[in-house]
């Protein structure tokens, strides 16, 4: 491709970064058609613009999703991309993957797509990038020979995804990957056939640190913690004091309590786990001499969310504390009540987040089964506009009687 | 134009009288040249001036409501030992000022055989801090509105809490308030600790006396949550029950829809608001008890949790350290479980932006 | 009077803090009538039920306000509280009084009242508590006579409140008093003919340490603060530190931005003032050794106010820092430019917060003429919802006509 | 039953392949037991198991948007090195799994030759961060609501910073993230800095593609601020455009009102996001810059603001803080001035409650 055809997109193929420019070149050479998502593409740097149109509904067969629809206003200068659909997979927990599964998804994509990939969607998936509507079904068929099936997308749950977790890290409080996995299959039918009022996302991080960004992004997030108190090796917490860690200022002074203490002199760190909230700071810079209690599990927090209607939002804290074990049945019970609510109660395209704003808490938490907990708030309301309900109350007296029989009374 | 009435005579638009005719000449000399203060014991303070000069105040307690004839007796004690000064502070105490150290304790003595207590001063320099006393509201006396009454809360929890005005024992500020309802006359929502009369039942109306006294559209208009609507044929209001969260602004426009439920209206609790921003920024007051009973005629219940949360402040905050910034340090869910209050449903914010109180964090203690 | 009379009031003569049902009892030794008030407030607390009835409209001549209207449900039998208004009358700025003035009060409402009062109301009135509507004019004529003017109440300017600031106070960045007598003084006409949307509340507190609890009850607050360094006097501090002044725990380890440092060695405190934010803590604890700076003036936030309907609201930072200095010509532009802006736009009860949360702070800050600053907000929105003008634009383009034209093109 | 389709040949509903399946051994041994790991260089870590054995991960930077020719070169290193095994993290980059630490070296040399990087770690131990990926969007690529484009920005980004992906020598975690428009699928809303295409200018109605494409009253709900009215004689509808605040949710419900305007879309930016809650709690992004112009192909002056965000953090954050923690220490005002922004009246939320982020308190610094 000379870079004369393509002046915009020629300035990105410079640099040290890779580029995507370049991958779409490589592609091309191969499948020439590709050639037209440049062109398209050049034409949108020139006019600063879209060309992708509206997607109507496309699918596979007993599938409502896991197929983005999309079609190209170019669709007579640019006819390789006229019909240019994306297949979302359903990449495997934590993005592991066998040269030989990965060599497989190729294969599939070179005969039926576009040959281009994003790796991976913004919520887990594998993205194959562009293909014709004839391409689709033949294109699930063979992946799920290979063992793959496509992901979610509309009005349904959505690809769960899970931080590495026990897989590759010494953090993790609960088993991310297997839970993800658990998740997927016990809810294929919500992935795959949108029922429900609007969109619904999984995410299951094993610690605090939340590497796979769970609170942002998803309805339900899992994250892993523990309540009993941090293990400490004395031993180790010297070798990295003499390696020149200053755990004064870097550890103990970043801690957000202030619950531990450095000992100079003996070289000792104290926690005062009464105080500590689990954080992850001192466990994070001295990995080799800290590590979570032994009573783990998972913070449950919903609702989080990208802005559009009301603002962004941070998932809540709803279940302070819950056991996650194979066959995680209190999570999927607790996940199971929710689904129930919204689907019941949700409007068209209202997140859990903003039903339960609707709603009200006291309502959502009572449905789901959930006692309220200060672990719940980041602080009390500061207005005193509350509901009762009827058992809350004494039966009710009528001011009007009292006051009209003192003005009669005399 | 004789015709016209005599206007000029009428004196209106006057406005109060010029605060300079009221100052002791001490202040009026030393006027914004005040150069440091100290707390002698409690109740008594001395303002030094960058000439040396002093002036001494001797603060006193008072239930508020005070009779024509208590003020007689106060003017006599300013005559006698303040040549006639006096003033008032912001929090409604008496402030007797004077210039003579040596008649402090005559007039002291003479104000508490009077029966007002001597005290609610602070002291930031040795850390030690009185209770003041508590900024109320109308109630029973004077008010159409008030879910409780003010002055009697106010007299059970003063009498509680009597020896922290007396002496200078508390880590650090505490300021209490009282409102009886919630409109909040005594802004009480920015005080350590605040009491505030809330109803819980919906506005029973009565169609006659809305008909005869109410304008529907602004009493429509008026309820938060769009619970009223309009009966146009029978031209009154019809409440939706399950939309109202009984905060008695209807009534307020309308006097047809009182709240009024002698067993169940009462008290909330809120803590933690502070308005100065020493150390912490100011900032509002949390609903921490949505409900205590409405007991007079010493409401027990509420003077209990009151004590209750003063004294686990107390017993463990860091000198200066207000209930706002204990709770800060400590976290929301240590102070329930420090008071032994019980965590309700009701406490959870779920007005208008619930997203804003939700704990978006892991960061929690157990 | 008897206690078994007032059995539930008697048990409110008790205990150590000065009883208002002496106060009561007493007047009502010299004024009879006022015996039918403890009648009424007994039954209030047996009945646990107020017995006011929503006021009418009463007021003396030429003015709108300054007048409660009360009424009683128990006219028959407390004749004596039938009518019961109560007046709010203007208090000095300060509270500062002659025992000469404070007896005229007394003497007049002796005459026309019911000799009880409240020293003082929340907002800063003298409260006279209870008379009739006959009695409301007399009493008005001598307390002008008196030198005293009614306070404000209804949809109108209220009176105006002030901490004791340069009478009496070290820490006073601004002539508080001279200032709340200069708006009482300038805004009398709206103060006393109410004809604005709803009340607005002007508090002044002399420093940040808001002795007046300006933030939370006023729609215009005034606080004093200084712009350039804190005042040390070094021999002070040491002398405190002798004393027994613990400066590191106590004051240093307090600041909010850790912008102190305390030299144990040579007894000397260092404050880094481009990182202090006037929070007045140092100062407070340590009054003889350091003090506000000289460059001094005030910061002004608007919009306190009780929480009906939206829940309650701290005034908001909208100018960071004005000069306050007589005749106070800046504040009272910027007033009259809110009064302005504010009785145009604002709808029936609707106080300043509310107009400005509806129409928005670009409008507003716009319409005073008032720059954007960062102090204004704790932080930048979280939502990328905002309105540009037409100013802010270029020329708009139809994407339609350049997607039409792209797909005709070939 | 002959008649019916032979439905159990269609394999559906499989889920995706099993994790374990794709593990290398060493991690199928040793899952759940790792006992520490170390950042042995810019881009290697080692991940020690409780019985000694290790996994090398090396870690190396692609553009997401990868060619299966790409991927099948990246498939023969993993055979070459890994005996097969590889990942991709949460943030789109590759990590090589290798057991023998010999191979480390020779991989790398090829996986660069190729024109990958090797880096995106970051150790804590030490207090040396480098830089990871862009999380991102579609664009221009494939979207059709985007503002601007995804990945020609972020490549033009990554150019920019790139030795601090391949030194780690930030001193806190950095995560950028880029969505083209506010539907934000790159979840810029909780990143340390965020790119995000914005509209300015409200949706033009073409009254023809909404009667054939559009229902009306699920389009008009769809805009937060209620600025669409319907027009039902002309089955089409009316957008107030004083009220629009160009969120481009319209459009997304309705293909009829594209909001799209070359010189006046752009990229606002959000910083101080942060997602774990390591030290202080997670949190979202603010906006700091409204509007940059939308400036292909290599987005100049959006690249020169991140840069001076990036830089005048580093100069000054201490060890492991983060540009949330930063600011949280030196103050908004501070911030602006630090990174020369001009403070735009648009950066101040005047949406739904903007008492939320309005200051109330004085405290700031000058
Ligand atoms: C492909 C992907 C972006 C990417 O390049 O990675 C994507 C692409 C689209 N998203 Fe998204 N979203 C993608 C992850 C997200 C995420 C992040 C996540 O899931 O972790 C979010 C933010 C989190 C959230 O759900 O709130 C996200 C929030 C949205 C929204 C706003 C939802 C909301 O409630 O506010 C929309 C609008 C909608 O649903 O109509 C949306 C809509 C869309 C649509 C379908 C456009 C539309 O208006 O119908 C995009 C199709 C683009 C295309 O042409 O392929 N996308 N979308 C991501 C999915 C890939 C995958 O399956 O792995
Ligand atoms: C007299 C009065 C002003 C007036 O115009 O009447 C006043 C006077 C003083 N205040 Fe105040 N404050 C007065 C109401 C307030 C209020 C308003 C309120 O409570 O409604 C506040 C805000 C309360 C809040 O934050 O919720 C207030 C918060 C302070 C503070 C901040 C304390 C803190 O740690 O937060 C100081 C600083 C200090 O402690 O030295 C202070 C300091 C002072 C000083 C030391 C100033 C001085 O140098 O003269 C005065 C003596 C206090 C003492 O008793 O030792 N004053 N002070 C008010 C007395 C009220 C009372 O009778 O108790
Ligand atoms: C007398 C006083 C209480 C007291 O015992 O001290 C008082 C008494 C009343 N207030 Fe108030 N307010 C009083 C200070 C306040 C304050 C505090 C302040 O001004 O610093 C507030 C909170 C600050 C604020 O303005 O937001 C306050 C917020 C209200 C509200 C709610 C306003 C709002 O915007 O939310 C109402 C309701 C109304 O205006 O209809 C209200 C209404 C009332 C009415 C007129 C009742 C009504 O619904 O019409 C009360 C008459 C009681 C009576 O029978 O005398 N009163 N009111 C205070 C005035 C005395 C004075 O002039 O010095
Ligand atoms: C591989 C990956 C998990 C995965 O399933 O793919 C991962 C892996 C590790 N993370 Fe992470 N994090 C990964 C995404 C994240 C994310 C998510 C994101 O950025 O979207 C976060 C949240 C970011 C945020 O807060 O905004 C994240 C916040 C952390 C933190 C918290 C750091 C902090 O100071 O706030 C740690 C703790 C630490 O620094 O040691 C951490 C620690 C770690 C450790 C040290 C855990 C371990 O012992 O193995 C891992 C090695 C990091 C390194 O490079 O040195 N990981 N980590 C992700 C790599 C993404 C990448 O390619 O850059
Ligand atoms: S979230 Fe915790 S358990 Fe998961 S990869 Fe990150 S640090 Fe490890
Ligand atoms: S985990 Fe966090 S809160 Fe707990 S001790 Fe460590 S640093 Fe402190
Ligand atoms: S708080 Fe309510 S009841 Fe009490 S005086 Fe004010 S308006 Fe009346
Ligand atoms: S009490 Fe409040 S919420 Fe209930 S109807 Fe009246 S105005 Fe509405
Ligand atoms: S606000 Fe400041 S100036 Fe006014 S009295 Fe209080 S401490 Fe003094
Ligand atoms: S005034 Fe407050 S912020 Fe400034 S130095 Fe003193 S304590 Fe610190
Ligand atoms: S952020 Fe917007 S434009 Fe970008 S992919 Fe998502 S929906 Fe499309
Ligand atoms: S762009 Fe957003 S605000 Fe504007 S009309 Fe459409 S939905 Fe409403």
């Amino acid at each position: 491709m000379s870079d004369e055809e393509f002046p915009l997109l020629s300035e990105l193929k410079k640099g040290p970064w890779p580029s995507f420019v370049k991958e779409i070149e490589k592609t091309a050479e191969h499948k020439p058609e590709m050639k037209d998502l440049l062109k398209q593409l050049e034409r949108s740097y020139e006019d600063k613009i879209t060309y992708w149109k509206h997607g109507g509904i496309v699918s596979v067969k007993g599938y409502g999703g896991g197929v983005i629809g999309r079609y190209s206003f170019l669709a007579k200068e640019c006819p390789g991309v006229a019909e240019f659909h994306t297949m979302r997979v359903n990449q495997p927990a934590g993005y592991f993957y066998t040269t030989e599964a990965l060599r497989k998804i190729c294969d599939i994509w070179e005969e039926y797509g576009s040959g281009l990939t994003n790796m991976h969607g913004s919520t887990g998936d594998i993205i194959l990038l562009g293909t014709t509507t004839h391409n689709l079904q033949p294109c699930f068929n063979e992946l799920a020979k290979a063992g793959f099936d496509l992901g979610g997308s509309g009005s349904a749950l959505r690809t769960p995804n899970a931080c590495v977790g026990p897989a590759r890290c010494e953090f993790a409080c609960i088993d991310t990957l297997e839970l993800c996995y658990d998740l997927t299959m016990s809810y294929q039918d919500e992935l795959h056939r949108p029922m429900w009022p609007y969109k619904f996302k999984f995410k299951i991080s094993g610690c605090p640190n939340d590497c796979v960004a769970s609170k942002a992004r998803a309805d339900f997030s899992i994250i892993g913690t523990w309540k009993d108190s941090i293990k400490i090796d004395q031993e180790e917490v010297k070798k990295y004091a003499e390696q020149g860690v200053d755990i004064k200022a870097r550890v103990v002074n970043n801690c957000p309590t202030k619950c531990m203490e450095w000992d100079e002199e003996k070289k000792e760190l104290r926690i005062d786990d009464s105080n500590c909230v689990r954080c992850m700071h001192c466990i994070n810079v001295l990995p080799k001499a800290l590590r979570p209690g032994d009573e783990r599990g998972a913070i449950i927090l919903m609702g989080g969310k990208a802005p559009i209607l009301e603002g962004p939002v941070m998932s809540w804290v709803v279940v302070p504390f819950i056991k996650v074990e194979p066959p995680f049945e209190e999570i999927k019970e607790l996940a199971e009540n929710v689904f129930e609510f919204w689907d019941e109660n949700g409007k068209f395209r209202e997140r859990l987040s903003e039903l339960i704003e609707r709603v009200g808490m006291m309502r959502f938490l009572e449905a789901v089964g959930i006692e309220p907990d200060p672990r719940q708030i980041k602080e009390p309301r500061t207005n005193p506009f509350y509901f009762w309900k009827e058992e809350d109350l004494k039966p009710r007296t009528d001011p009007w009687e009292i006051w009209r029989k003192a003005e009669k009374e005399m | 134009m004789a015709s016209e009435p005599v206007e000029e005579e009428y004196i209106s638009d006057i406005g109060p009288p010029y605060f300079k005719d009221m100052l002791p000449p001490v202040i009026k000399n030393n006027y914004g040249k005040w150069k440091y203060h100290e707390v002698l014991k409690p109740g008594v303070l001395v303002h030094v001036a960058e000439n040396g000069e002093k002036i001494y105040s001797v603060r006193v307690g008072q239930p508020r409501l005070l009779s024509i004839y208590t003020i007689r007796e106060i003017c006599d004690i300013a005559d006698k030992y303040c040549d006639g000064y006096l003033r008032f502070t912001t929090r409604n105490n008496i402030e007797f000022l004077l210039t003579d150290e040596s008649k402090i304790d005559p007039l002291i003595e003479e104000i508490e055989k009077l029966g007002f207590p001597v005290g609610g001063t602070w002291d930031a320099p040795s850390g030690k801090y009185g209770l003041s006393n508590i900024v109320h509201t109308q109630g029973w006396i004077h008010c159409h509105t008030p879910a409780i009454d003010a002055s009697g809360p106010v007299k059970a929890i003063m009498d509680a809490l009597f020896d922290h005005f007396k002496d200078m024992d508390l880590p650090g500020l505490c300021r209490i308030s009282l409102a009886c309802c919630l409109n909040m006359c005594g802004a009480v929502h920015a005080s350590d600790i605040s009491l505030v009369g809330v109803h819980r039942t919906p506005p029973i109306v009565d169609d006659d006396v809305v008909r005869r006294t109410c304008e529907i559209p602004s009493t429509v208009a008026s309820c938060p949550t769009g619970a009223i609507r309009p009966d146009m044929k029978k031209k009154t209001v019809i409440v939706n029950e399950e939309r109202c969260m009984y905060c008695g602004n209807c009534y307020t426009m309308c006097p047809g829809m009182p709240l009024f439920d002698p067993e169940n209206g009462g008290v909330a609790i809120l803590v933690g608001g502070k308005l100065s921003d020493a150390r912490s920024p100011a900032r509002l007051s949390k609903v921490v008890v949505p409900w205590l009973p409405n007991n007079p005629p010493r409401w027990s219940e509420v003077v209990d949790v009151i004590k209750r949360i003063l004294e686990a402040w107390a017993a463990e905050a860091k000198p200066h350290e207000r209930i706002a910034e204990w709770i800060d340090r400590i976290g929301w869910e240590k102070f329930f479980e420090r008071t032994g209050i019980e965590f309700r449903v009701q406490v959870i914010d779920d007005f208008k932006l619930p997203r804003l109180t939700f704990r978006t964090t892991t960061q929690f203690k157990w």
